[in-house]
């Protein structure tokens, strides 16, 4: 099928299946949709539009249908997106498990492995969150000290992992472990599949400075998981980690320019502008143009980056540099969003629904160059890999 | 003009900071917070501030006060800042004494003066209508009606709005000319909503719906009404300023601390030649407002016919250096700097809300180009 | 749209980089500049960039030229940017050029762009008449007369002035429309002084005192002017940002080069944290600009309509980090930075001119805002 | 005397005294008098001036009269400042003996050095250059190897340095010579006082990127110093180095700040400005608005640091602080007086000998952030010494 027909046929499809109500922007976190045991639907709409997607394995386009993906080309996807844009199309389906574990799961999983999880990601049966920090690390990740030993054909795991995202609302964990108690401290790390219903997984939120509380503590008390629950072999599990850290810089990247406000709409949203439009203050008007030209740098920098890749040049450590750029750059929006709200900016509560979302967002927004390695942690990357200078 | 401190001034801060970390650190500040205080302050501590002679730092002696002067506020409201403490001290013995003391007439002064000395009253000082700072848009009205007034309009964001008895209210008089109106909260036509910010303050919203107001309502004592409102908001931007050095300097302070503590990779995160660096570089920034805080302060003592300039400079300074310090701060912490547990997201708050009061880093530069000519 | 060069681009950007590095180095701008050379360009240079086609880069084949369009001008210009060349390449075979190809009738097509092609001539293209670019300050007037024109008015620091042989002028007919005038150097009523500039160009001012011309020379072929008129600079502008990112890239190399083999205290410079965070966040800011300039380069090819916000964006994030990899090199070079003996002095300066040059950082933010309707 | 009395005297003295070629301010470097054996006023009221001041000892308004200084105290010096600046006094003589090895002397000179070098730099009469830097020293500034080799009571000097400012046009040098070989690095260093015309001492330009050469390379070829020429004790260079080396700092910053274009003044020259006086670009606008914020509290300071020095507080480390901000300032404020110059900034040669002026100051303002320390070794102190934190 040519890409034009592809274009055709999906925009027709989308047309006549996603329902009204899912195609209006999603407001807020509240709106989107993560699937899971326990996931309730915020309206029929969003169900709908889950089942039919996923029925077609557009909910992760790319993968192999036969683990319930689309079996889409890039450019197919590419595609696919540019139509839901067009329309106004929301994500069916937001997850831990598309973004990162997906992925891992593709190049390093046994067959058995992506039988039995891919399908229920795609669907959004099964919700995941990620165990890789703890408490203490920070930075410094490969110094984990989560342990789990082997007894018969069970690890039992004792410790504990701090910054697992939903963990309070997720199903299954994917941790790093520390296996190989004497092995050096990049190897002994095993990547382990963990149901959160296993006796002895017990999670508690981690209150932020944003008031939200996406981030938990997750605690292993001799829990237990099968040696078939090792993804790749065990002692792999930092190779696994920092591929799949490339993958969740890359997700944060994608949300540090997707939607959300922008000082000009802020500026609006104030009365902040004059008659013609134009920002009011001319100093801040000026903070204002200097980031949208950075933005739409940013922009093009992705684009590139994906042409490159899409042409056989591996992305590589310059995954560093968009995480580091897109991620400064999205603090410095928030900050200029803060600025030309003003005072209605400081809002904190109030009787509507979205009072405080500005001000939570912008707080929100410090994490970016902190979670997925620091901005400090990626310019050595940068300065190390890419532009290879010497160690101190 | 001296840039050090006088023996009094440094007595004044030595006591203002031990009392602060007893009586209202920032563990104090959690509790009204978690508490849902309806005041967004403690009435004790303000009691607490009028005893110790705080609250009549601006007012002269034959009213009550000790006037010591804008410095002697300042110094107060930068040991206030690094505590983050709250209370109605900026706006009532700050905004509101000035407002009565350069366009008070003496009979208002005798009847408000040492109510705000006493400590037994709040009063608000509302200038802003719109969500960015601008005394030029009041479209607020205060015109003559008989012997007295009748005052419409709204006003946003009055800091201590929630816990104020009276507000001082910035109108135009049937002429199209800035006045200043002191209304009674109780009044006929006055409604009020509470706003929370994000600094965990409570501000209000006013509006006024043809409040019917006696004649001695109008604060008439200044011969230059517009110059009057002018020097009030230049004492009130200066002395938030230094508000927002101290929050600067106690972040700094707490975040300097913690990465030398910190360890990852074996070693303390502050033998890190890039967080040295940045680190540094926070201090001489610090230093910058530092000074032009304390010139500001010291002018609009000594020479206050320079101070705007000096007050529009140093209020964008201290902006500018507070949320850098705090939102560095919170980078050097790393995660454990984005929980609430940890105090330096609350300066980070606090350096936002500061930082908007009066006029923000961009207002200020804009002020400074045409105060500047150009 | 494709942010990779195909292999067409991909030989002409290897070609132009090692033709120039063999013919024109910083070793031969150096010689032209000590000899103090009248044209402040190589005249041999020109001549070869024609046998290689580069003059007819942007002309249709049925006038001799290749017409790979701005995207290649641009590759070809970044070289030039790597080398310090100077030639009168953008002046005359990107300007000049694309004022014939957009505006010019088909006589005057027929007349002159061979002549470019051929590198026969060079044509200055004369926008300005103050300091700092805006296209909008335009007194220069050319008026109907019989059935000539006569024009009045001057320009500023037209780029290749010096060794021009005509310039392209931007002027408002009687009616205050702009319009373009090419206008032979010779022409009674023309004088010119030469500048000579902080990079060691020779730019020359212009003044048209009543040149009486013929009819011919308004360059009257577009429907819209005004329109034709915005395409010219916008090609310029993001030719020349292709310039300055070539400018940056060179510019970082040769100091990352530096700082691997300098050692202080022992160890190689770049070995400090300090160095290194800079050095990567100088990296990632030369991506930047980088995909901006590909982007603002292929939008004029493929989507015109689409080019002046990518066109004004691209110009101002060139010009800021070609300003920023220029002077931090400097920096980190340190003393020896400063002499004239290294080249690094030598790309700062260039990135100043060319920054400047059809509008700089500020100009192109303001723009930015003004095309984004803020 | 009261300072009041003082300051009318002063003023009433300087009105009667000071010529009127010296109460306009200085064009450019070829006003300002640098004073030694072969110099050339530029007119006689630079003569006259020069002898007047130096009479009342009022070059060096600090220093004891014993030593041909004025012996006025902090506070008498400072209103004199205050009166100069009040009538656009120039300043009689400036020079690396007044700044820099006079407060050296003050410190660690023998009585008989000091009334033998002191007068004379106080009357203009030697004109002295230093010798710190060597060929790829840099900021490694104690790596020197210029060495000195006792020869009964002479030392026998080779090496070459760098940076010797205005060395061509020096009388005397004062230079860091390695005198004990078998100490360590920062030992074994001696403060060396050498008459430039002694034989085997040469010295040579070095061409800038502002065009001009202000810098000289010096070389030593068994040149010969006696040993009563050495300051302090043998050995104790270093420590006179670093104290020398503040005084330096002082007046870089001093430099930065002092006179000279700036971007307000630039846009009127260049016309780049509105009707109203206002910067026509408004984004530029805002960028000179946040440079004279920095600028204001850059200069409240100075005079902070100066009254706390003046009650007591040492400066110490602080004065990096100082060197490093007030550096970067001064590069600021010359880049943007080339934006706001636009084209005219350009210009490098004209037919008026102050064309080109701006641009070479803009030029050599890039090297204010490497001299006398770079920033770089600013923040490293400043890390160290005022924060204390741990090396790496």
């Amino acid at each position: 099928m040519s890409l034009e027909t592809f274009r055709k046929e999906t925009r027709d499809w989308l047309e006549a299946n996603c329902p009204p109500g899912m195609r209006v922007p999603a407001k807020g976190e509240a709106d989107i949709c993560w699937g899971g045991r326990n996931w309730t639907f915020a309206s029929d709409d969003q169900r709908i539009w889950l089942e039919r997607m996923a029925e077609r394995g557009w909910t992760v386009p790319t993968w192999p249908k036969e683990y319930g993906g689309g079996g889409l080309s890039k450019e197919e996807a590419f595609v696919l997106k540019e139509e839901m844009k067009a329309m106004k199309a929301r994500s069916p389906l937001d997850s831990f498990g598309i973004w990162m574990l997906g992925p891992a799961l593709l190049k390093y999983g046994s067959e058995e492995q992506k039988r039995e999880h891919l399908p229920k990601i795609a669907r959004g049966e099964i919700r995941w969150c990620q165990g890789y920090s703890e408490p203490g690390a920070g930075s410094d990740l490969a110094s984990l000290r989560t342990k789990g030993v082997l007894d018969g054909d069970e690890y039992v795991i004792n410790g504990q992992k701090v910054w697992t995202s939903y963990a309070d609302k997720s199903d299954w964990i994917f941790a790093l472990v520390r296996t190989e108690a004497d092995a050096p401290k990049h190897l002994g790390i095993s990547f382990i599949l963990i149901d959160m219903e296993t006796p002895g997984v017990s999670t508690k939120p981690i209150k932020l400075i944003s008031g939200k509380s996406p981030f938990c503590e997750t605690f292993f008390d001799d829990a237990r998981a099968p040696v078939s629950n090792v993804v790749g072999k065990p002692g792999q599990g930092w190779d696994i980690a920092k591929y799949l850290l490339s993958h969740e810089r890359a997700g944060i990247v994608s949300d540090a320019v997707s939607g959300g406000l922008n000082p000009v709409g802020a500026a609006h949203l104030a009365g902040e502008v004059d008659e013609n439009g134009q920002i009011a203050d001319p100093i801040l008007r000026g903070d204002v143009a200097r980031l949208t030209i950075d933005a739409l740098a940013f922009e093009s920098t992705l684009r590139r980056v994906k042409d490159e890749a899409d042409k056989g040049e591996g992305v590589g450590a310059k995954a560093s540099i968009l995480k580091y750029v897109g991620t400064e750059l999205n603090k410095r929006r928030h900050e200029l969003n803060m600025s030309a709200l003003g005072s209605d900016g400081l809002l904190w509560e109030g009787e509507k629904e979205e009072d405080g979302e500005a001000a939570r967002s912008w707080l929100r927004s410090r994490a970016n160059s902190i979670e997925g390695g620091t901005s400090e942690i990626q310019l050595n990357i940068v300065a190390k890999r890419v532009l290879e200078l010497p160690g101190s | 003009m001296s840039f050090v401190l006088n023996d009094e001034e440094q007595m004044l801060r030595d006591s203002a900071r031990s009392f602060l970390s007893e009586t209202a650190p920032v563990t104090a500040f959690r509790k009204l917070r978690d508490d849902n205080n309806p005041d967004g302050f403690s009435r004790d501590l303000w009691s607490s501030m009028a005893e110790m002679g705080w609250t009549g730092i601006l007012v002269e002696e034959g009213h009550g006060g000790v006037e010591l002067g804008v410095f002697a506020a300042g110094l107060l409201l930068q040991e206030m800042g690094r505590t983050l403490t709250p209370s109605p001290f900026l706006s009532t013995a700050v905004l509101a004494a000035t407002a009565l003391r350069v366009a008070g007439s003496d009979a208002q002064k005798a009847k408000w003066l040492p109510k705000i000395v006493s400590g037994g009253t709040v009063i608000g000082f509302a200038v802003d209508e719109r969500a960015r700072h601008n005394p030029e848009h009041i479209n607020t009205t205060a015109k003559k009606q008989g012997n007295g007034l009748v005052l419409n309009g709204t006003k946003r964001f009055v800091a201590n709005g929630a816990a104020a008895d009276a507000v001082i209210v910035v109108a135009r008089n049937e002429d199209g000319a800035p006045c200043l109106v002191l209304v009674d909260c109780n009044q006929k036509g006055v409604t009020r909503k509470a706003r929370r910010t994000v600094d965990s303050h409570l501000p209000a919203d006013f509006t006024f719906e043809d409040v019917a107001l006696d004649g001695d309502a109008l604060l008439d004592g200044a011969e230059d009404t517009e110059g009057a409102l002018k020097h009030i908001l230049d004492v009130g931007r200066a002395c938030v300023a230094a508000e927002s050095l101290g929050v600067a300097e106690q972040a700094f302070d707490v975040t300097i601390d913690y990465i030398k503590n910190r360890e990852q990779f074996g070693v303390p995160i502050a033998s890190f030649q890039g967080l040295q660096h940045r680190a540094a570089h926070l201090l001489s920034e610090i230093e910058m407002a530092r000074s032009i805080v304390m010139k500001a302060l010291r002018t609009l003592d000594e020479t206050p016919s320079q101070a705007p300039i000096w007050a529009a400079a140093a209020k964008a300074k201290a902006t500018a250096v507070s949320r850098l310090a705090t939102s560095e701060g919170i980078q050097m912490f790393g995660g454990v700097g984005m929980t609430d547990e940890y105090d330096i997201g609350l300066y980070y708050k606090r350096a936002q809300a500061a930082g908007e009061f009066l006029g923000d880093d961009a207002w200020g530069a804009g002020q400074v180009a045409k105060l500047s000519g150009y």
